[in-house]
């Protein structure tokens, strides 16, 4: 039961993203959640899937947090959840249990009628690519336009740079001295 | 218990971890990461269906869409809460509740 | 018809999103460049939208890569309304946002939006329905943070990311079970593999996936942080057309799933009764006008979901015809609203980020100095309020006709309590209206600086609007007919 | 010659927008005179319509074309010319004329000069919409359009300083909310109209309801009930009448105006355009009748203790249109209408002779802190202010009822009518009657009669001849007005009776007529004895009329006390518990209840993220759950 076995290790490791203390450790497990679903989803014959998984989801996402999270630094504070916990355990426990409850027993079994995977991928969807790119565009725009620095009293002819020429700095001392500007 | 059985279940309980974890987590990266899980489990979930109906391709194809796009949000979300940490000097969201009533 | 002409309706907008970027980062300083390339690019987008209009006769399929798409009377009344917001928020938007960091972007992303919500409008497939949708929200963040130095912008773009990407996997996980159910992705197909029990909670998914964009209680609560917060044109673009692009998306999705049509009928009209309910209750002790605003645009969502809810019940288009009336209306008042309050704090000289600012008692004596713009928001006020004969009595009372039309009792309270709703809005929106005509102007007013025409031609546009609407209310219905034709037969009534 | 129609509304709108565009670049007066101008022409028009009207009294519909499709439901832009639209239309272009003209004197100077004069015109055209409207959609939108401007004209100074602005704008608010729960109540009855017949003309709607409905049928009652909400709102009925005293915040025109002559009685008048669907309904009609009796009882209680010179007029105006209402409510709906027009003239005389007295005392105030409304800093006003005192003696005992002045024909048929089918009515109205008459020469002893009460009082001076002249002619309409309708000759019922097809016209009745004459004399009567002869220098009449009564025992004290003052007390303790718990605030316990809830919910947003993602998961389990029970669990 390979399978199972992948998923329980999935879902603890969700489960540990969820309350590791350290925002790093959270990523990593976030990490292996990644990796793990990949892995699933290859035993389940979704190879390609598997492998953007594992590259998006496990590789560039999680370097996407290592980074975020070195510029914005560890907030180690234990913080009191708002809401309190059995009354969000019981929000979550409704909805996911109606939901299984409603919808497992009418999903009939797997019909097969396999057709070769890749092949199909991109002429069946691929508007929906063309639309990813706007998709992605616009993400682009948008992390530009959120971390860009505030436009300086211009000194003429020198335009402001994005995201790595001004957050270098900030990302060292948040490094070396993770304390300094919580004070 | 078929894989796909397990799929679905795994679909549902990484839903209900990635929800359980935007209800109690304040801080804004791991919101972010709970985020992230509930894209998990909607991958899975994708895939799943799409084995279920007997349209696998279908069912990987959007999955694949999935991926990108569930990036993308993370991406945006932690460009976010870097800029919160900047004028916030801080990551906990219950300092984000300047803005109620 | 040629499909190159409803295809370039979506990719114009597209397209010109890059270029607009490009020539506003390429050459420096030149933004006016950029704002004269969308420009140029949605009036192109308006002409396609004509010659799409000259040749309707009946809904136009298109295959783009292996993906339905579907030009119906849906997608031309979204896209009119779409295309009118998007040009007069980038008119608006030229002495409003001058000189401001990442001016290009702002442009590039107003059109990408546009162009999102048009080919939203036009999807025929439940999964390239989600992309579109997901493009859309994707492409409105930077905009509702975009003063992102000021941290009430920034936290209003955090519930706002993070309330929509919940709402997005939802819909993800009813289009998984849509898919498990019935094997297909089209929308035709899957009305026509028939229903089963489990696309009733696909819908309810979808019901709240979209629902969250919608905000339909309890999920508004990031809508008046992320509209009080934006620039006002943006808070003009969001409330007139992004949220209804939600509205938009459940709709296709759950007519697919017309199975269930009388459950869904039933959801809508509830949640509108209580939207109509919480929104006028939460705008009732406002002080800050953008944020009133907001609250205003729940109810008056509210008012849309009743008539469109009302409309499925007894399948007959009447209902469904008031809903996208108000619709469309609802477009028109709230974006003349967000202009004005724009425009006030753009006389003020207060508009790098303290959009929240406008207080309602800073409008005081705005009658005296800025005549034109105190009449303007007056009209939008007293139309929101449902006033005789302005545009938005004429749709709730379509609405309303159509709940009274049904004969069933339950329905027939309900329209009395959105009626009697109707009375209490005025409580809210009066005194803004008796504010406004103070003689004692505020400090804000007497400092305030002359506006220019750029500003002022979007709100006379939308004013006279509002009038000819009201005293000519068949101006629109070329738009809201066969749009409701087509949503009855989708839903297979 | 019908077509002119649309030009009587046009025409005041026209006014409005020259000086919308004009406003800042007109002098003086110019504003006032355009607007009067534009007043004047449309009476013009009323009065070629009523010429026509000569030939054809059937009168005609004049459509403009369509203005609402759906489906099979239509709307017109379609305007009514009858005998009961051109009299209304009469009354409200004459009375308006004058009171614009009016205005021009007594806003002189004002800050907002053309502005008002806007307010004015708009009030102008609204009201006219709403009685010449052809169908209830229209007739709404007019009804709208004048609780509009009579929110905007109660309020018009509501940036006064200190107190008194926050208080207009109060008044002014209290005012929308009554009137918006009224409206509410017309909005549903159209809803039940459209329901029940499909169409909102008044022809299809009257037709069918003859031809489909039999007397007493529930729909008529419902839909008249309906009705009869935005009734008590809009004519300042119990229970909603509590907004129109408090209107009196507003600049003494618009009260002429709005709040006694015209838009008040747009009530009367829905009730008298509907009159066939209320024949339908018995029920209603013994609604009606009650509510405006006991309205007409209760303001004429109250009037009598009241020393605010324009509340004492308020609290008449409400028991008079209580007259109307009654009147209309037994099916006399001449009688009503008869009333109406009279009381149009006597009521807007005598609220611009009060307005000319303020005026006249206020600007012989010396102090800031005056309360230049109050009758007791008045008196001894006769020789100061001649004109204005025998232009309000005038409408005074028109209002007394005295014969032959115009009031005691107008409600001496009311009192026929209630004597011979409601004998509890006509009693209760009698008695009305009576309090009329003391209450009104209460108010003359106090204001015009024995010394001045102030040093104000000594130095007040007539007002200028622009004020002046309205007054003379609406004086001169006072005393003769009641010709319109003399008994025996019934010109009045026998125009009235091409629109409303009300066969009975009233008999004279002489018995009626002489106890109503002889009561109104005993009123007059009683007031002089208690505050005509009243020395100078005693500040509250009142007070020591209750004084005497329990020093001296004199029996007629103890009658006054029994009669007013016990009953006054508890009265207005009831109205006041009334107002403090139901009117206060928002306007009613609505209002507050709706506050508090609106405060509540407003804390359900916490700005919390957490929070808020709670909503959404809790909105999810909350249908989830909905359609699991719906599965059967």
């Amino acid at each position: 039961m390979l399978p199972l076995a992948l998923l329980i290790v999935a879902v603890l490791c969700a489960v540990q993203a969820v309350r590791a203390a350290r925002l790093l450790v959270s990523a990593i497990w976030l990490a292996g959640v990644s990796a793990l679903v990949a892995l699933l989803l290859y035993w389940l014959g979704a190879h390609e899937v598997a492998v953007i998984e594992l590259s998006v989801g496990a590789g560039l996402v999680t370097v996407l947090f290592v980074f975020a999270i070195s510029m914005a630094g560890e907030d180690l504070t234990p913080l009191k959840s708002l809401i309190s916990r059995p009354l969000a355990l019981a929000l979550v426990g409704v909805s996911v249990v109606a939901i299984a409850w409603l919808a497992l027993p009418l999903i009939e079994q797997p019909v097969t009628g396999e057709s070769p995977f890749g092949t199909l991928l991109w002429q069946n969807r691929g508007a929906d690519v063309l639309v990813q790119i706007v998709l992605i565009f616009a993400g682009v725009l948008g992390v530009l336009g959120i971390l860009a620095d505030e436009k300086r009293p211009a000194t003429p002819g020198v335009q402001t740079a994005d995201m790595v020429e001004d957050v270098t700095p900030e990302l060292v001392t948040e490094i070396v001295e993770p304390e300094k500007e919580l004070a | 218990m078929t894989s796909l059985n397990i799929a679905i279940a795994g679909a549902l309980v990484l839903l209900g971890v990635g929800l359980y974890g935007l209800l109690i987590m304040r801080n804004l990266i791991k919101i972010v990461i709970a985020l992230q899980i509930l894209g998990k489990g909607a991958i899975l979930a994708l895939v799943a269906a799409g084995a279920i109906s007997g349209q696998t391709n279908l069912g990987q194809s959007v999955a694949v869409t999935l991926i990108v796009a569930d990036t993308v949000v993370a991406v945006v979300g932690l460009a976010l809460a870097v800029q919160v940490r900047r004028r916030f000097g801080s990551l906990d969201v219950n300092e984000l509740s300047t803005l109620r009533g | 018809m040629n499909t190159v002409i409803p295809v370039s309706l979506i990719v114009l907008p597209l397209v010109s999103s890059p270029l607009t970027y490009f020539a506003g980062r390429l050459l420096p300083r030149q933004t006016a460049l950029a704002r004269t390339i969308s420009l140029l690019a949605l009036l192109g987008a308006w002409l396609v939208f004509a010659l799409v209009v000259r040749d309707y006769t009946a809904p136009v399929e298109f295959r783009l890569e292996g993906i339905v798409f579907r030009v119906d009377g849906l997608s031309l009344l979204f896209a009119a309304l779409a295309l009118a917001l998007g040009t007069l928020a980038v008119i608006f938007s030229g002495p409003y946002m001058a000189g401001k960091t990442g001016e290009e972007k702002y442009y590039a992303l107003l059109l990408a939006l546009t162009g999102t919500m048009i080919g939203l409008a036009c999807a025929a497939d439940l999964f390239n329905l989600w992309v579109w949708f997901e493009a859309m929200v994707v492409a409105s963040y930077l905009l509702v943070v975009f003063y992102r130095e000021k941290s009430a912008s920034l936290e209003a773009a955090v519930k706002y990311l993070v309330q929509s990407a919940v709402g997005s996997v939802l819909v993800v996980l009813g289009i998984a079970l849509v898919l498990a159910q019935t094997g297909a992705l089209d929308l035709d197909a899957i009305r026509a593999a028939g229903t089963s029990p489990l696309l009733l909670v696909a819908g309810v998914l979808f019901l709240i996936g979209f629902g969250v964009k919608i905000a339909i209680v309890p999920l508004h609560t990031w809508l008046p942080d992320a509209y009080s917060q934006s620039p006002s044109p943006v808070s003009a673009v969001l409330s007139g057309v992004v949220t209804k692009a939600g509205l938009i998306a459940l709709l296709r999705a759950l007519a697919a799933l017309a199975g269930f049509t009388l459950s869904w009928s039933a959801a809508l009209m509830l949640f509108g009764v209580l939207n109509i309910f919480t929104g006028n209750l939460l705008a009732l002790r406002q002080r800050e006008l953008k944020r009133l605003l907001a609250y205003s645009s729940m109810s008056q969502i509210g008012y849309i979901l009743f008539g469109l809810g009302v409309g499925l019940y007894v399948g007959e288009s009447s209902g469904l015809q008031g809903g996208l009336f108000h619709l469309l209306n609802h477009g028109l008042m709230k974006g003349l609203a967000f202009f004005c309050a724009g425009a006030l704090l753009y006389a003020a000289g207060r508009i790098n980020g303290n959009e929240h600012a406008l207080k309602i008692d800073d409008l005081s004596g705005a009658a005296r100095r800025y005549p034109l713009l105190a009449l303007a928001l007056t009209l939008a006020l007293l139309s929101l309020g449902g006033v005789p004969p302005l545009a938005g009595f004429m749709s709730k009372w379509q609405i309303f006709v159509a709940g009274v039309g049904t004969g069933e009792s339950l329905i027939t309270l309900l329209v009395i309590v959105a009626a009697l709703n109707s009375v209490l809005s005025l409580a809210y929106y009066l005194p803004v209206i008796n504010v406004l005509f103070r003689e004692t102007p505020s400090a804000l007013i007497e400092r305030g600086r002359t506006l220019p025409l750029a500003i002022i031609i979007p709100i006379i546009v939308l004013a006279a609007a509002l009038l000819l609407v009201g005293l000519w209310p068949d101006a629109l219905t070329w738009l809201t007919q066969p749009a409701s034709a087509g949503l009855l037969a989708a839903f297979g009534g | 010659m019908f077509n002119l129609v649309p030009l009587v509304i046009a025409l005041p709108i026209a006014g409005l927008l020259v000086n919308l565009a004009l406003g800042k670049r007109l002098r003086g007066p110019q504003a006032g005179i355009v607007a009067t101008l534009a007043a004047g022409l449309a009476f013009a028009v009323a009065v070629l319509l009523l010429i026509a009207l000569q030939a054809e009294p059937e009168g005609a519909v004049v459509s403009l074309g369509n203005w609402i499709t759906i489906g099979s439901f239509q709307v017109a832009w379609a305007f009514r010319v009858d005998t009961l639209s051109v009299t209304m239309m009469l009354v409200v272009t004459g009375v308006g004329t004058l009171i614009h003209a009016y205005s021009i004197g007594y806003m002189q100077g004002d800050a907002r000069f053309a502005r008002f004069f806007v307010y004015l015109n708009l009030f102008l055209a609204a009201m006219l919409l709403l009685v010449t409207a052809d169908n209830f959609l229209l007739l709404f939108v007019g009804w709208e359009g004048v609780g509009l401007c009579s929110f905007l004209l109660i309020g018009f100074w509501f940036d006064k300083s200190g107190g008194e602005g926050w208080r207009n704008s109060n008044a002014a608010r209290k005012a929308m909310i009554a009137n918006r729960i009224g409206d509410a109540g017309l909005l549903l009855a159209m809803f039940a109209l459209f329901w029940a017949f499909g169409s909102l003309n008044f022809a299809d709607v009257f037709g069918t309801a003859e031809k489909s409905l039999a007397v007493g049928a529930p729909l008529a009652t419902l839909i008249t009930l309906l009705l009869l909400l935005g009734v008590t709102g809009k004519s300042a009925q119990i229970p909603l009448f509590v907004w129109l005293p408090d209107a009196m915040a507003g600049p003494t025109p618009a009260s002429a105006l709005i709040h006694a002559a015209t838009m008040v009685t747009a009530g009367v008048y829905l009730i008298v355009r509907a009159a066939p669907l209320f024949t339908l309904a018995p029920f209603t009609q013994d609604v009606v009748a009650v509510v405006g009796t006991c309205t007409a009882l209760l303001a004429a209680s109250i009037a009598v203790g009241q020393f605010d010179i324009k509340r004492v007029l308020a609290y008449s105006t409400i028991s008079q249109l209580g007259f109307m209402v009654a009147a209309v409510g037994l099916g006399a709906y001449t009688a009503g209408m008869f009333h109406l027009v009279t009381h149009a003239f006597f009521k807007a005389l005598l609220f611009m002779a009060a307005g000319s007295v303020i005026h006249g005392v206020a600007h012989g105030a010396h102090t800031a802190k005056f309360d230049a409304q109050d009758m007791r800093h008045m008196g001894g006003l006769r020789g100061r202010m001649p004109v204005t005192f025998w232009t309000y003696l005038a409408g005074a005992l028109a209002l007394a009822g005295l014969p032959p002045l115009a009031g005691f024909f107008s409600k001496d048929e009311i009192l026929t009518a209630a004597f011979e089918h409601r004998p509890v009515i006509y009693v209760l109205l009698t008695i009305t009657a009576f309090l009329t008459a003391f209450y009104i020469a209460r108010q003359a002893f106090l204001v015009f009669f024995g010394r001045g009460r102030s040093d104000a009082a000594h130095h007040a001076h007539d007002s200028g001849r622009i004020m002046l002249v309205p007054l003379i002619v609406l004086a001169a309409l006072s005393v003769v007005g009641g010709a319109l309708n003399l008994p025996g000759q019934h010109t009045l019922g026998g125009w009235l009776e091409h629109t409303t097809h009300e066969a009975e016209a009233g008999v004279f009745n002489a018995t009626v007529a002489g106890i109503s004459t002889v009561l109104a004399l005993l009123g007059i009567l009683l007031a002089y004895w208690r505050y005509g002869r009243q020395p100078a220098g005693e500040r509250d009449p009142l007070q020591s009329a209750l004084f005497t009564a329990l020093n001296r025992r004199w029996w007629v004290d103890e009658l006054y006390e029994r009669l007013f003052i016990g009953p006054y007390n508890t009265l207005s303790r009831l109205i006041a518990t009334f107002d403090k718990t139901a009117v206060d605030g928002a306007g009613l316990a609505l209002g507050r209840a709706t506050e508090r809830v609106a405060e509540a919910v407003r804390r359900t947003q916490t700005g919390q993220l957490n929070w808020n993602v709670a909503g959404i998961v809790a909105g999810l389990a909350i249908l989830l759950l909905i359609v699991a029970i719906g599965r059967g669990v």
